[in-house]
């Protein structure tokens, strides 16, 4: 309700963020996997103030018929931000910037899912975001991910993703909300952490060439970390899970998780 | 909410729950007027909302929100703010809730949560007004569904409580015609607390907070809104087509006034919290 | 366009309210049976000043098809008032309030229609409100059961519903909409006549315990005396329509009215 | 409204209508340029509408009712209130028509009952006019058929001008910057009358006030609006894609003409029954 | 942008009108055929300042299947205008006159086209107003007969359309904006060209019955120029199109232009 | 714009695309490199909007157009005005799009374009108010494309500058509270250009500027907006699901740049013909 200012400087005289942040220096983050019980596979993200749930549902059958694929599984995800989680309450209707992400988180996730094991079916990731505060696309990838792999979807691997941008002059990783409205620019991205290609790819503000290869490369070790704190997130989960069963597929288990 | 019965559920299930009835038990081992545990945590949207609440009601959770903004008031009632309360079936909470625009189901929970708190009057809109016909406070609840495991009624009607009683807003002043804040925090002004109780009928059977099972078997549930002073401020039968004797509603009355006491007790406690 | 002004008091001193009734009596009722030509079955009702139109197509094929129920038939209500019901004009779009009530309307109808026989039909009743003035949704429900039996829907009985509420303290019945809008309360009921059980239940106000169980019994004594207005203008109907055929089956056809 | 014949209709009917009118006979008995009986009613929503008519052509009735509500004037008239007037296709009226958003059809019917009104300019919407640039009178009249039996667009026609005559509502002025009633009470400042009659043309047979029967087998029809000058204020070719020669048209407006001094009694006849 | 003002005189004293035309002369009209790539069909038309294209996609199959006609294809005509055609900016969603226009130019256009020859299809006719100066409608089917034709749906004729009109008393063909808007009537038409039958004709303003006679013979004679200038544009993309292929049939192809 | 390749088209397809990259081929024959012929034509609209431009990009092409309105500006930006740009896939373009409301793809295709616009500053929206928290301009941009032979994107972002470049609309003033013209006519205040530049990756080849059988075998695609500087103000990876390596993105934006100029140049050329 009270408006936000604007502050002076994103980054001060020794380098540091408006959040005391060095300019490489993630949030602080924490993952969680398997908090929703009705959901086939869920997880939650909070990386500094922004706190997203994801739910996936799937494989299933498609309504309306009409969208089915006849050779792999629809990814069909619903990025949504609730009335209160932004300064002015957003209106409840899904907006176009809404639908947008939707589809780039989608984007983001198809090439790690064996979509083709599942003709016809829909995989649905439902994505609620409870309090945004910048790279909520992000990371609801990074806990769309761990919820699909809850969900026991065949994954090649997890997909971590981090925003990277300008402020300042400077490159910096995992933007706030401040720097994101009043930096100089914000490229949200996402890794296949194995080859380190990228699955989101978006711009906005102004960079030059070299910048946004240096950005990106600033953005892939910030994902290779992220995709640690993933897989430690699903090895909690499942050894958590596991702990009073079979104790000899443990390592199996731990050898799976790390491909993942 | 709806009534699966005949096209989710067998009929198995039912006779299965209402043997169990008839021994007095249900399938979590509840007694028919006991809640499931009640867990309450405010301030889980501290950075963007002026109120927040996420509650548990076994494995049904929700977590609702509060907005509060300045706004025109309406023609008709130039010296009063606004309160509206909004919940709705996310996808997200349940297999049997689906993408789209909201179906009568989802209607009636937003409209019944809404109705329990302002039909209970315990907002004192009056106090929402700034200036006379020109800003009044503008407050909004909106209630999502985290996971259905039946009675998401109640539980949003906890969270919408817990989320309003613990909302903290700049007060605003209007300066030279502009809105300038006054540096004072306001709270909600709330004169009273209305909490939802829903009775399922299963059978001859009454129970309370039914789980998504019971939900699925029941013939027809009574929500009960009951205030601090034991009034019923609102009431609404749904959730399916059977029939309730008077004795059935008077037998109702009597948990749901019964429960409330732990719901409102459970409300001011995690509301405690947040200075 | 005028704004309605607030009585000084809803209950004068000698215990009459503001259109002179008792505090246990009903407005002025008409009901009609057999008004619309176009409808498989119809009925109008004149409550005060509220007046209402009901019509019953079906059972008929349902359309949407997905909407289909294979043991029974689905029974569709839309409640729908004229933009120039209300005071103030209604938008032409239904709203939320207008769907709900919908829903409480099939609700309260369903227990007494044989629903079971005609597995996959619809049955629709179209409620249109021509003017509203208080207890719209009850005599929606007394008007819709008469053009049900109207249809030719079997049935175990028709459904008489009243409004009982709160003014000055006293509980009184059939509100009108001063009383609604004024008073302390307002509970919308519908009953089973023969069993007396409830199948409309919805309040707002404020009430005790006890006031809620008097003000049901006032209720439901209402109800009784509805349930013999609308048998006798079923009869009326009926009488008129068969009068030139065969006069033998009349006393038959009493007794059958006068189970619904 | 539609061109039902080749989806519902069986060609048997056509050719039993048509061999009717060889005959110079309908199926109901009337003249071909001869409507049903028209009854009008004004005063139906004496409670909420500032003016209401039912109106019964044959088998096809429908309720109009006319707010007077005080809105902004447009920013280009400033000086001018507002008339819209809107029909629709419940489907109360007929098996034929469904739930849901209105098709082309039933936009044709309320944009072709409104032009009636509009194009014939029968409202004076300058005295509609409380305060330049700042308050107008805005006044809506809607129409809904009850029972649709054919030619909802005349009996819709009928209905709005019977209840903009009969409609009064309370004067207001602007008094210390704030809206007050005058006392006094005022009439839809009407200038004129246009009331629309349709025409339909089945094989080479022109007949008005088409049934239903004799709509579905129409080739086209034509309505014409006709003022109390005997001038063409609005005309609409719908209904169905046959083609219209020079000389039906001519005929047609011929029918309209002495059709329209017998509508435009009525209506004021009903008229007089409101003071 | 510029708020447009009435002229003080539509007709001069010399019987000219604000463009200088005479009463009956049309403005400075420019066909063409086969103007865009991807359409099965397609045609422009300037008519003084109003710019229109018109395209046709079909038969094709239609969806949604519930729409299909059993015994012919269904027309379906969507015209639509840009926001940018109008002195105010339209909003982009379809408007009720949008829906309306689209459904008088299927009604005028359906008589020519042998639409039993495709039971179960669609023939989409899509319309876009690029600019709007007055008669939108009648150039519509000016150019969608033309896209018919070369979309090769087989057709009676084409359909030529003009508005005719009133201003300062005296009747007029091919109204402007300014004459649409500041005169005393519009009454837009088309015909058969062959049979000068009328498949088009709505009015409004205020006519004699023998004003409407008139302005309506007026109407056809324009009607039937426009019929050659439609004629000679077909001819002119089909003589083009096929110089360099047989030229024998050249004769027969102009005898089947001639009688469209 | 969409993933076509499943559902559409036969794997041949995409071999034979495929075996031609390899031989550094084109089915049109063009470089890899290399955009189809540019055509802009401005004014195309000149009576009824303030800009305008039909642009071909071989055998796709759109219109784009430029209302300049006066309106309230937002709360919070009480001295800026507005600029926003819209894209549609209009089903008259294409027999692949559909009639109805906007899917993802037409979604994405509108905000990309817009961003193209907005991230890149061009237009000095300070420059758009006329009083401030009062009265600012408001300039739409729209675009409709005719023919969609693949890359919407970039020629709907060419046709969009073209019609701001060529925008020309009456100064407004506040004289005794209410808006004139001054008689002066004024420029969109544009202080750059950004256009947008699309690259298909079709196997392991890039390909710019992609006709619509390059679209449906694509792997993925990279839009990438540069300004006159050689800034990136915008990127979007889209229209299709597979990754893209930083050297890939690093070649693109060589590429990118590279046709920036032509396109630039073409876009002021055109310009130059509107005094």
């Amino acid at each position: 309700m009270s408006p936000e200012k604007k502050p002076d400087n994103l980054i001060n005289a020794e380098g540091l963020r408006v959040d005391g942040r060095r300019i490489d220096e993630l949030r602080p983050i924490e993952m969680k996997v398997g908090v929703l019980k009705q959901a086939d596979g869920s997880a939650s993200i909070r990386q500094g103030k922004t706190y997203i749930i994801a739910a996936v549902y799937g494989p299933r059958e498609l309504h309306p018929r009409h969208l089915t694929l006849n050779d792999r599984a629809y990814l069909r995800v619903v990025y949504r931000m609730t009335t209160f989680s932004v300064p002015d309450r957003k209106r409840p209707a899904p907006s176009r910037r809404e639908k947008e992400i939707s589809m780039v988180i989608a984007n983001a996730l198809s090439p790690v899912i064996f979509l083709e094991e599942f003709p016809k079916a829909v995989i649905d990731v439902f994505v609620t975001v409870i309090q945004a505060d910048g790279g909520t696309r992000c990371a609801a990838i990074n806990a769309a991910s761990l919820a699909l792999a809850d969900a026991g979807i065949p994954m090649k691997s997890l997909v971590p993703s981090v925003a990277v941008g300008k402020a300042e002059g400077q490159l910096i990783v995992d933007l706030g909300d401040e720097e994101d409205k009043y930096g100089q620019g914000d490229i949200p991205m996402a890794i296949l952490p194995h080859t380190e290609e990228i699955v989101l790819l978006q711009q906005d503000g102004s960079f030059t060439r070299e910048e946004i290869i240096e950005a990106l490369q600033m953005g892939i070790n910030s994902c290779k970390y992220l995709h640690e704190v993933q897989k430690d997130a699903l090895k909690a989960a499942y050894v958590g899970a596991t702990s009073d069963e079979d104790e000899e597929n443990d390592d199996e288990d731990d050898d799976y998780l790390d491909d993942l | 909410m709806g009534d699966w019965s005949s096209e989710i559920i067998s009929h198995i299930d039912r006779e299965h729950i209402i043997s169990l009835l008839n021994k007095g038990e249900r399938s979590d081992g509840r007694a028919l007027d006991e809640f499931r545990p009640i867990e309450i945590e405010v301030g889980v949207v501290p950075a963007k909302a002026e109120g927040s609440a996420l509650v548990r009601l076994g494995d049904t959770s929700v977590v609702a929100g509060v907005k509060v903004l300045v706004g025109d008031p309406f023609p008709d009632s130039p010296d009063e703010g606004f309160v509206m309360v909004t919940a709705e079936m996310s996808p997200m909470a349940s297999p049997l809730f689906d993408i789209g625009p909201p179906r009568e189901d989802a209607i009636e929970l937003a409209r019944v949560v809404d109705r329990g708190v302002r039909e209970s009057e315990t907002v004192d809109i009056k106090k929402l007004c700034i200036e006379h016909g020109k800003y009044v406070y503008s407050v909004f609840a909106d209630v999502y569904p985290l996971e259905y495991d039946g009675n998401l009624i109640d539980a949003s009607s906890i969270a919408v409580n817990a989320a309003l009683a613990t909302t903290r807003f700049p007060e605003m002043k209007v300066e030279d015609d502009t809105l300038v804040e006054t540096g004072n925090i306001l709270s909600i002004p709330l004169t009273n607390t209305a909490v939802e109780v829903t009775i399922a009928k299963i059978g001859t059977y009454l129970v309370v907070d039914p789980i998504l099972k019971e939900e699925m078997v029941q013939d027809t549930r009574l929500t009960i809104a009951v205030d601090e002073n034991e009034n019923m401020t609102a009431m609404q039968k749904g959730g399916g087509t059977g029939p309730l004797t008077l004795d059935e509603i008077d037998q109702s009355m009597g948990i749901a006034i019964k429960r409330s006491h732990d719901i409102i007790s459970a409300i001011k406690d995690a509301a405690k919290t947040i200075k």
